[in-house]
């Protein structure tokens, strides 16, 4: 028995419905949060922030959103870029407008005005469902990036259509702009990890998270059990479409610096996304990451193995590499089509079953 | 008749026809969907690894040359044979075929069972797969596909329309491509229907888009109507690629068509042959007919975007699509 | 005919309260299909009241008017002395009425527990930013409703089960885990569709006796379809019987037990 | 060791145009290596990053190279420039985008880090109309010139100056934007179809180019009406149309013809197994723009060490190489190049080079591009003030004050 | 009753063993044996294992994550784990699934003929076994071109039912034919099993939890507790026990008790723990 969660007792309701109900994990989180913020910022170069850290942490933020609705309320979205745009483009609208307030505030605010546009564009889910949905959803994705491309004043009128991040602050230190030192970038975008997390396991514990669940299983059920469609789906949307706003926002400020709305926002955008929340796990936060963790770093790994390693033609390799991507997608879904998050689960229980196999 | 009525009425018939194109794309997904609730997304990458292998064929390319050069440092690409282009159509098929039984066999059998949005993503990850096995087979860059289908304005038609305006009234413009392409479509078409609605394999297909187990309990077997009904799709794609790769050559932006085929499916319902068609039309005139009158307005490239709302707006009244399969609520 | 004073006493003894629902003339029709034609019965406070009738005869439907999610096309549905106008099925569950299904309903993806909790729905009130930020509100709200949960558990003797994802559960356990999440409404009146269908003696035995504890403890009023007279027979206090859409009869068992019609129609012999 | 990024894309939409460019540009510096043994003695390193004409792919290449110290980027993506713009300057590593990218870049004391010499864009919409001004008598008043463009950053650069253009010289502009990739172009094409432009020029990219050239050929528009833009004049864009493509114009700013280079590269790069790819692209037009890509960035090379007086340069030795590069046709014709490119100048105030440009045509029954003209100037009275304007509003709203390095 | 002892055994399961995603231990050693031309009921409280026996003889196992790990299951003494369903419909062993499981899409004349699937006989024959289920079920052909998905309950077990029927099976495992069903209907689809056994020499196995009629009908009886047999013997012999009668029949000796006196009475014991 190396994994145990017997002997583990809980004297109250709260103990038991908190996060972690095993002291084990408790303890691991813990140390995972304390390295992420204490040890790696002092250690951190500007490879790791923009090959690695940087976009996995911001499409940690992005899979959760997307978990929420597609995962928890089971409303599959194709129009993640699209939203991520909208997080983007008010960022940057709110960048230029008011430069002297703190970029955190702007990047929330952000989140907020993506929260009511995901909540609009969610409306055609009380009628339509399944695929349909998500081809649906695919409008708001087109239109979206259609009109970020059309209208002069979302890019304020640049000759190009390109937005790109002015230098902004929080509490003096650059965090947007070509200047901004690596740990600063890693920083603000742990800070906003660290708090949509907590924010999704918190909703999803609650009574909120359960009308997500029950719409997700069965909408018709929970329906006559007394949960309101209209307000389920539409909150789940909602926040959904908060966190992907904030991970647009990071995403164009922090990571990239400058934006073509069609390219970083495109399509194949809200496909990856939506790889990493069922790669990681559908319904599941620690999946999120995973999923992320996993989908950023495969394409670095399989450049290093094959260009730096191997040292075959880089366009072999780029071939090679959307063969191997696409062969690792489907042979991870073959052998758990639940996510990493269940492999997790499965391999917790072996241990728990240790030494017997079942 | 005033000549803007006619040129109107011209992006209607023309709206028409690229709608038959769209169609043939939205067909493979229909027959797909309806036979295993998969959503295959790979559908537009077949379509182009389809017309990749047939111009292959026809040229005498040796597939994967740039790989065994590379490794081996020889300097072969073709055989230096052509293959007419019936044949090649012929060759393109088994290959087809032998695809839908890999796919299948190595990929969906193990996936049996899970959650539609679990087989999407499978798709996707196929999609990802055939692309880079494509490129690497054939190479990457753009091949003329020429099956002999004749393409260019029809002047007969032009000719015998031009008096129906004034002066400025050219006559109308329809493309001898999209002709041909509305004829095949029409064949397939009715030949799908004819076999899903009216043969054993079609009901029993239908029947196991319904439930699987209980068709697995009256003997039907998914293996084979699964490669059966992705080698029909790989036969469809081969027609849209033959379809497309004639109009804009062979090259990887074919694979993107698939995105103009999902609101045609949205429109015309997931599960419906005829619905593909009629979605397909629907489609093609509606955001031609957008494009043409208030693109303008609004600085245009509307397309994209419109024909994704216009289909939204037809679900919200009816949520199936307009053919699809009704969706059946009880508790 | 109605009489609303109470108490109102069954032929056979039973003293039961007054008229919490009346179903007035309801007509409910599927395209051309009439699954109900011109039905009026009431169902007592407090009372069982069980619903018979051959297969196809229209009593999921019924109850699905009852809860809601079927809007009839002609008739009254009255509750607690009032009319009801047309409602969503969510609303109908906040005033007081919940509900199992014919074929279980249970929210696969999650727990025994969480599944009851959803039961607990219409009771939790805390908005959207209070739980975020759980610790607080959200959390007294939490622990509060599990304490009835834990009750209805410890009730229905689930307490094993209690964190088991339910696609797991046998057919029988998932019934009374649908039959738990129900009671965690503290409904007024509950609907139980076919609550015994598949299973065996010794669990149909279980089964009743939570129906009657709950209607006993709890003074819920209960309406219940069922396919097994014994069942029926022995719990009930008022039968209606439905035979293609159609009311054929309606009174205690007894009565019910000797109307011809309503063997010719369904029970086919004369049940012990 | 000279380390020069190659931020090529040989998969993806645009595969079939970035593939012969990235073979040309390495195929040349091996040449270097294998001939010369590099520049000033020092050997060069290809660094190949795949960026799939994909901006994020491309910052991402960034990251992933810049720490082997590079001596420059060239990403060949208008978006990928605008991302890099800030980034580079701020890391100190010059940037230059041939004939692409930011216009404004040109103004050398607010940009210093970026060069986009020999022309820009907006050089390239004046050298457009400046042709068909010859052709018209130095007359396009009441003229309907039609401009079909990549719905994107890149496709939009040329529309101010097209609109300063024809006010100035009294043509109509009507804007068609096809949104990437362009499959489907048929809205566009029976527009022009009704309105019947007297010309057409395109600035496409990828399957946007054939298909407006099939649907141009379709609905009868006159192909020698037809302009696009240099990266709109390829093989790929022509040959899927076939002989329907006859006759079709593009912009160009290399020369195409039968340079000796080529056969020395050929010999000592192809022939010996070095070639970037399997040598089928070679004296294509995006093969020879790859070229000379390459031969401009190893006289920048060569310049900036012999400014700096030492083999080995830095980053920021390269920059002080390119703003002192003079092109001329001696140092072109010495190189076996004659022609290729027009002569220039850079210079702290001026980026961008000449500006000039030549009119080629498509001869299908030959499969071959035949230069009309010989290099156009540009309308730089048009072109330098938009340029100072949009290179201002830069300098402000990124607090720069421009100067020289 | 019909003597089973000396006719020929039709299916045989030894011993075996399944489970469910790789960790959860369903059927812990069930062994049984149908007899050509009998009626063999398979009796268990829920979750006992019925249905897994069934689909493990079937095989129709594999699409839900579960496998037979230890025994053997033979047909006529061919050992078919390792055949696919079809092979095994075309064998001659059908199974008409717990839960209707009708193609709800399919009308119900489409359903029937999706049953004809295995067989390559000619267009007149499956006719004339299409009229053979309408006479058997006469109310689906009332409903014969209806969606299967908006009949109902009932209506969907016969179809099922006849669905089955039109392969012209020899052995037919039903899975809880009498779920749901109204008292007359039960009665009704019993007497067809029974008519079918008789007329057309099919044999069943069926699994039922409905122990009285199911034992009415039967020859034979096995009765399955946690995965496990813990009685079988002649249906005859099992009514007369006085366990089954009380746990799986409840009646005691004083007769039919009322289920309103089961008020404060607790889970009595049980074969096995
Ligand atoms: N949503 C629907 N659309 C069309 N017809 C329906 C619908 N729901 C029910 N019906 C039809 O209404 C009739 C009554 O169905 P209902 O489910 O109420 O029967 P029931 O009495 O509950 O039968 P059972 O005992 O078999 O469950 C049936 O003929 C059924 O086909
Ligand atoms: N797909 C599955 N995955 C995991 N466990 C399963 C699965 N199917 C069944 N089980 C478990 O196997 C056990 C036996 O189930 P089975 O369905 O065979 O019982 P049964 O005797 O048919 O019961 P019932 O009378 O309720 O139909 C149950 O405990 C059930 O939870
Ligand atoms: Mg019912
Ligand atoms: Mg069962």
């Amino acid at each position: 028995m190396l994994y145990r969660e017997a002997g583990d007792f809980k004297t109250t309701y709260a103990a038991d419905s908190q996060t972690f109900p095993i002291a084990f994990d408790r303890w691991r989180y813990w140390a995972v949060l304390a390295v992420a913020w204490l040890v790696i910022p002092f250690v951190i170069d500007d490879y790791w922030a923009n090959a690695i850290l940087v976009p996995f942490l911001i499409y940690s933020i992005a899979a959760i959103g997307l978990n929420i609705l597609t995962g928890y309320c089971g409303q599959v979205s194709l129009g993640t870029g699209g939203f991520m745009a909208v997080g983007a483009y008010s960022v940057y609208k709110l960048m230029t407008a008011f430069p002297d307030v703190s970029m955190l505030i702007h990047v929330v605010l952000a989140g907020f005005i993506t929260a009511a546009v995901g909540a609009a564009f969610g409306l055609p889910s009380l009628r339509i469902k399944g695929f349909y949905l998500a081809v649906a959803t695919l409008a708001a994705q087109f239109f979206l990036v259609w009109l970020f491309n059309k209208v002069p004043w979302f890019y304020n009128y640049s000759a190009s259509g390109q937005i790109s991040a002015p230098e902004r602050f929080v509490g003096g230190i650059a965090v947007t702009g070509a200047g901004t030192a690596p740990a600063a970038q890693y920083l603000i975008c742990l800070f906003f990890v660290t708090l949509c997390a907590l924010l999704a396991r918190n909703l999803t514990r609650g009574s909120v998270g359960r009308k997500w669940m029950a719409i997700r299983d069965m909408d018709i059920a929970a329906e006559i059990i007394g949960v309101n469609p209209l307000t389920a789906k539409l909150s789940a949307f909602a926040v959904s479409s908060f966190f992907i706003g904030i991970a647009g926002a990071l995403f164009f400020a922090v990571y990239l610096g400058a934006v073509e709305v069609g390219e970083a926002f495109g399509i194949q955008k809200s496909f990856l996304v939506l790889f990493m929340c069922i790669i990681g796990g559908l319904g599941s936060i620690f999946g999120s990451f995973a999923g992320a963790a996993f989908l950023v770093l495969l394409p670095v790994a399989l450049k290093v193995l094959g260009v730096d390693l191997l040292g075959w033609p880089s366009s072999t390799v780029a071939h090679l590499q959307l063969v191997a991507v696409g062969a690792l997608i489907m042979f991870f879904l073959i052998k758990e089509p639940h996510g990493l998050a269940q492999l997790w689960r499965i391999a917790k229980e072996k241990l728990r079953l240790w030494p017997f196999p079942y | 008749m005033s000549a803007d009525i006619l040129y109107t009425f011209e992006v209607v018939i023309n709206g028409l026809m690229s709608g038959v194109l769209y169609a043939l794309v939205a067909l493979g997904f229909v027959l797909i969907f309806k036979a295993s609730g998969i959503f295959n997304y790979a559908q537009g990458v077949m379509a182009l690894f389809a017309a990749l292998t047939l111009v292959g064929i026809m040229e005498g390319q040796v597939p994967f040359a740039h790989v065994i050069n590379a490794t081996f440092g020889t300097d072969i690409h073709t055989f230096g044979w052509t293959v007419p282009a019936l044949l090649g159509i012929a060759l393109t098929l088994v290959v087809m075929i032998v695809f839908a039984w890999m796919v299948h066999t190595f990929v969906f059998r193990h996936l049996v069972g899970q959650e539609p949005i679990i087989l999407f993503m499978a798709t996707i990850g196929l999609a990802y797969f055939l692309e880079g096995v494509g490129d690497l087979m054939w190479g990457s860059d753009i091949k003329t596909l020429d099956v002999g289908i004749p393409q260019g304005g029809s002047l007969w038609v032009e000719n015998i329309s031009a008096h129906l305006g004034g002066d400025d009234f050219y006559g109308f413009f329809i493309d001898k491509l999209d002709i041909t392409a509305s004829i095949v479509a029409a064949i397939l078409v009715a030949g799908l229907i004819v076999f899903a609605q009216y043969t054993k394999q079609g009901r029993a297909m239908r029947a196991v888009a319904d439930d699987h187990q209980a068709a697995l309990s009256v003997g039907i077997s998914l293996n084979f109507i699964w490669v059966l009904v992705w080698s029909l799709a790989g036969m469809v794609a081969l027609v849209a690629g033959v379809m497309w790769g004639a109009k804009s050559g062979v090259q990887f932006s074919l694979s993107l068509i698939a995105l103009k085929a999902l609101p045609v499916l949205m429109l015309g319902g997931f599960t419906s042959i005829p619905g593909a068609i009629v979605g397909g039309l629907i489609i093609g005139v509606g955001e031609k007919l957008f494009e043409y009158t208030v693109g303008p307005m609004v600085g245009g490239a509307t397309e994209n975007w419109f024909a994704y709302v216009l289909a939204l707006i037809f679900l919200v009244f009816r949520p199936q699509g307009l053919f699809g399969e009704r969706i059946i609520e009880r508790v | 005919m109605k009489d609303t004073a109470a108490p109102y006493v069954t032929t056979d003894g039973r003293q039961i309260g007054d008229v919490l629902m009346d179903m007035r003339g309801i007509t409910l029709r599927f395209g051309g299909v009439e699954a109900i034609k011109n039905i009026s019965f009431d169902i007592r406070e407090g009372e069982i009241r069980a619903i018979i009738g051959p297969n196809g005869a229209g009593k999921s439907s019924m109850l699905n008017v009852i809860s809601g999610f079927y809007n009839p096309q002609e008739g009254e549905v009255w509750f607690r002395g009032e009319k009801r106008p047309a409602m969503k099925p969510f609303q109908v569950a906040r005033l007081g009425i919940a509900r199992t299904f014919q074929n279980i309903a249970l929210f696969d993806g999650m727990s025994v527990l969480d599944n009851i909790m959803t039961g607990r729905l219409t009771h939790m009130k805390t908005g959207m930013l209070s739980q975020m930020i759980w610790k607080g509100r959200a959390e007294r709200e939490e622990v509060e409703n599990r304490a009835v949960v834990e009750r209805i558990i410890d009730f229905l003797e689930i307490q094993a089960i209690r964190k088991t994802p339910v696609g797991r559960l046998p057919y029988g356990l998932k019934k009374r885990v649908e039959l738990a999440r129900a009671l965690a409404a503290e409904p007024k009146l509950l609907l139980l569709d076919e609550p015994m269908a598949g299973m065996n003696v010794e669990e149909k035995e279980d089964m009743s006796r939570f129906i009657l504890d709950v209607n006993d403890e709890f003074g819920t009023t209960i309406a219940l379809i069922e396919h097994d007279m014994g069942v029926v027979m022995d719990l009930s206090d008022r039968v209606v019987v439905m035979d293609y859409g159609r009311k054929i009869g309606d009174g205690t068992p007894s009565e019910v037990r000797n109307n011809q019609e309503v063997i010719d129609a369904y029970l086919g012999v004369a049940h012990d | 060791e000279l380390v020069v990024p190659d931020l090529s894309y040989r998969t993806g939409p645009y595969a079939a145009n970035g593939t012969p460019f990235s073979d040309g540009y390495q195929d040349y510096l091996n040449l270097l290596n294998a001939r010369d043994g590099g520049i000033g003695g020092e050997m060069i390193r290809i660094n190949e990053c795949e960026t799939a004409y994909n901006t994020e792919k491309g910052v991402e290449c960034y990251e992933a190279t810049k720490g082997d110290s590079p001596l420059i980027y060239e990403p060949l993506s208008t978006g990928i420039t605008y991302q890099l713009i800030p980034k580079v300057s701020a890391d100190g590593i010059p940037m230059h985008t041939l004939g692409y990218g930011r216009t404004s870049a040109a103004a050398g004391e607010t940009f210093p880090w970026i060069f986009n010499y020999p022309a820009t864009y907006w050089d390239a919409a004046s050298v457009a109309i400046n042709y068909l001004l010859s052709e018209n008598n130095d007359d396009l008043s009441g003229k309907k010139i039609a401009l079909i463009y990549h719905n994107s950053a890149y496709g939009k650069e040329p529309i101010r100056t097209l609109e300063a253009l024809a006010s100035k010289h009294g043509f109509t502009l009507s804007q068609l934007p096809v949104d990437p990739p362009g499959q489907e172009q048929k809205s566009q094409w029976l527009q022009i179809r009704r309105e019947r432009p007297d010309y057409v020029i395109m600035w496409g990219w990828g399957v946007q180019n054939q298909v407006a050239i099939q649907e141009a050929a379709n609905v009868g528009f006159p192909m020698d009406h037809f302009i696009g833009n240099w990266w709109a004049g390829a093989e790929p864009d022509v040959m899927p149309a076939g002989m329907a493509a006859d006759g079709y114009k593009a912009l160009n700013m290399n020369r195409v013809q039968d340079y000796p280079v080529l056969k020395e590269i050929q010999a000592q790069v192809i022939d010996a197994g070095n070639g970037a790819g399997d040598g089928s692209n070679v004296g294509q037009v995006l093969y020879i723009r790859g070229m000379y890509n390459a031969m401009l960035t190893a006289e920048a090379i060569a310049k900036a060490q012999e400014l700096a007086g030492t083999s080995q340069i830095t980053a920021a030795q390269m920059r002080a190489g390119m703003e002192a590069l003079e092109i001329t046709n001696a140092r072109m014709a010495e190189l076996g190049m004659e022609g290729i490119g027009p002569e220039f100048k850079v210079s702290c105030q001026n980026h961008s080079g000449s500006g000039e440009g030549l009119v080629q045509q498509w001869n299908a029954a030959e499969k071959k591009w035949v230069p009309l003209t010989d290099f156009i100037t540009p309308d730089k009275s048009v072109i330098d003030p938009l340029i100072a304007e949009d290179a201002a509003a830069y300098a402000a709203e990124n607090n720069i004050t421009p100067g020289c390095l | 009753m019909v003597e089973t002892a000396e006719t020929e055994t039709l299916l045989e399961v030894s011993n075996i063993e399944v489970i469910y995603n790789h960790v959860i231990l369903v059927l812990k050693g069930v062994s049984l044996k149908v007899p050509k031309g009998g009626i063999t009921a398979l009796l268990g409280g829920n979750g006992a294992g019925k249905t897994t026996t069934l689909k493990a003889i079937s095989n129709l196992l594999h699409s839900e994550r579960g496998a037979v790990t230890k025994g053997s299951i033979h047909y006529r003494g061919e050992r078919v784990q390792e055949l696919s369903p079809e092979a095994l419909v075309k064998r001659g062993v059908i199974q008409v699934m717990e839960g209707r499981h009708c193609f709800e899409h399919l009308t119900i004349e489409e359903n029937l003929m999706t049953g004809a699937y295995t067989r390559s006989a000619s267009k007149g024959a499956v006719s004339a076994d299409l009229e053979m289920v309408y006479t058997y079920f006469p109310r689906l052909r009332e409903r014969r071109k209806s969606q299967a998905g908006y009949t109902s309950g009932g209506e969907q077990q016969m179809c099922a039912i006849g669905r089955a029927l039109m392969s012209r099976p020899e052995t037919i495992l039903l899975d809880e034919p009498s779920m749901g069903l109204a008292p007359q209907l039960v009665e009704e689809i019993f007497g067809i099993v029974r008519d079918l056994n008789a007329r057309e020499g099919v044999s069943f196995l069926l699994a039922e939890q409905n122990t009285n009629v199911a034992l009415r009908f039967a020859h034979h009886g096995y009765i399955l507790e946690s995965g496990r047999v813990v009685m079988e013997g002649p249906a005859q012999d099992l009514r007369e026990n006085p366990d089954v009668k009380e746990f799986y029949l409840g009646v005691s000796d004083e007769g039919r008790k009322s289920f309103r006196d089961v008020r404060s009475y607790r889970r009595r014991k049980r074969w096995l723990a």
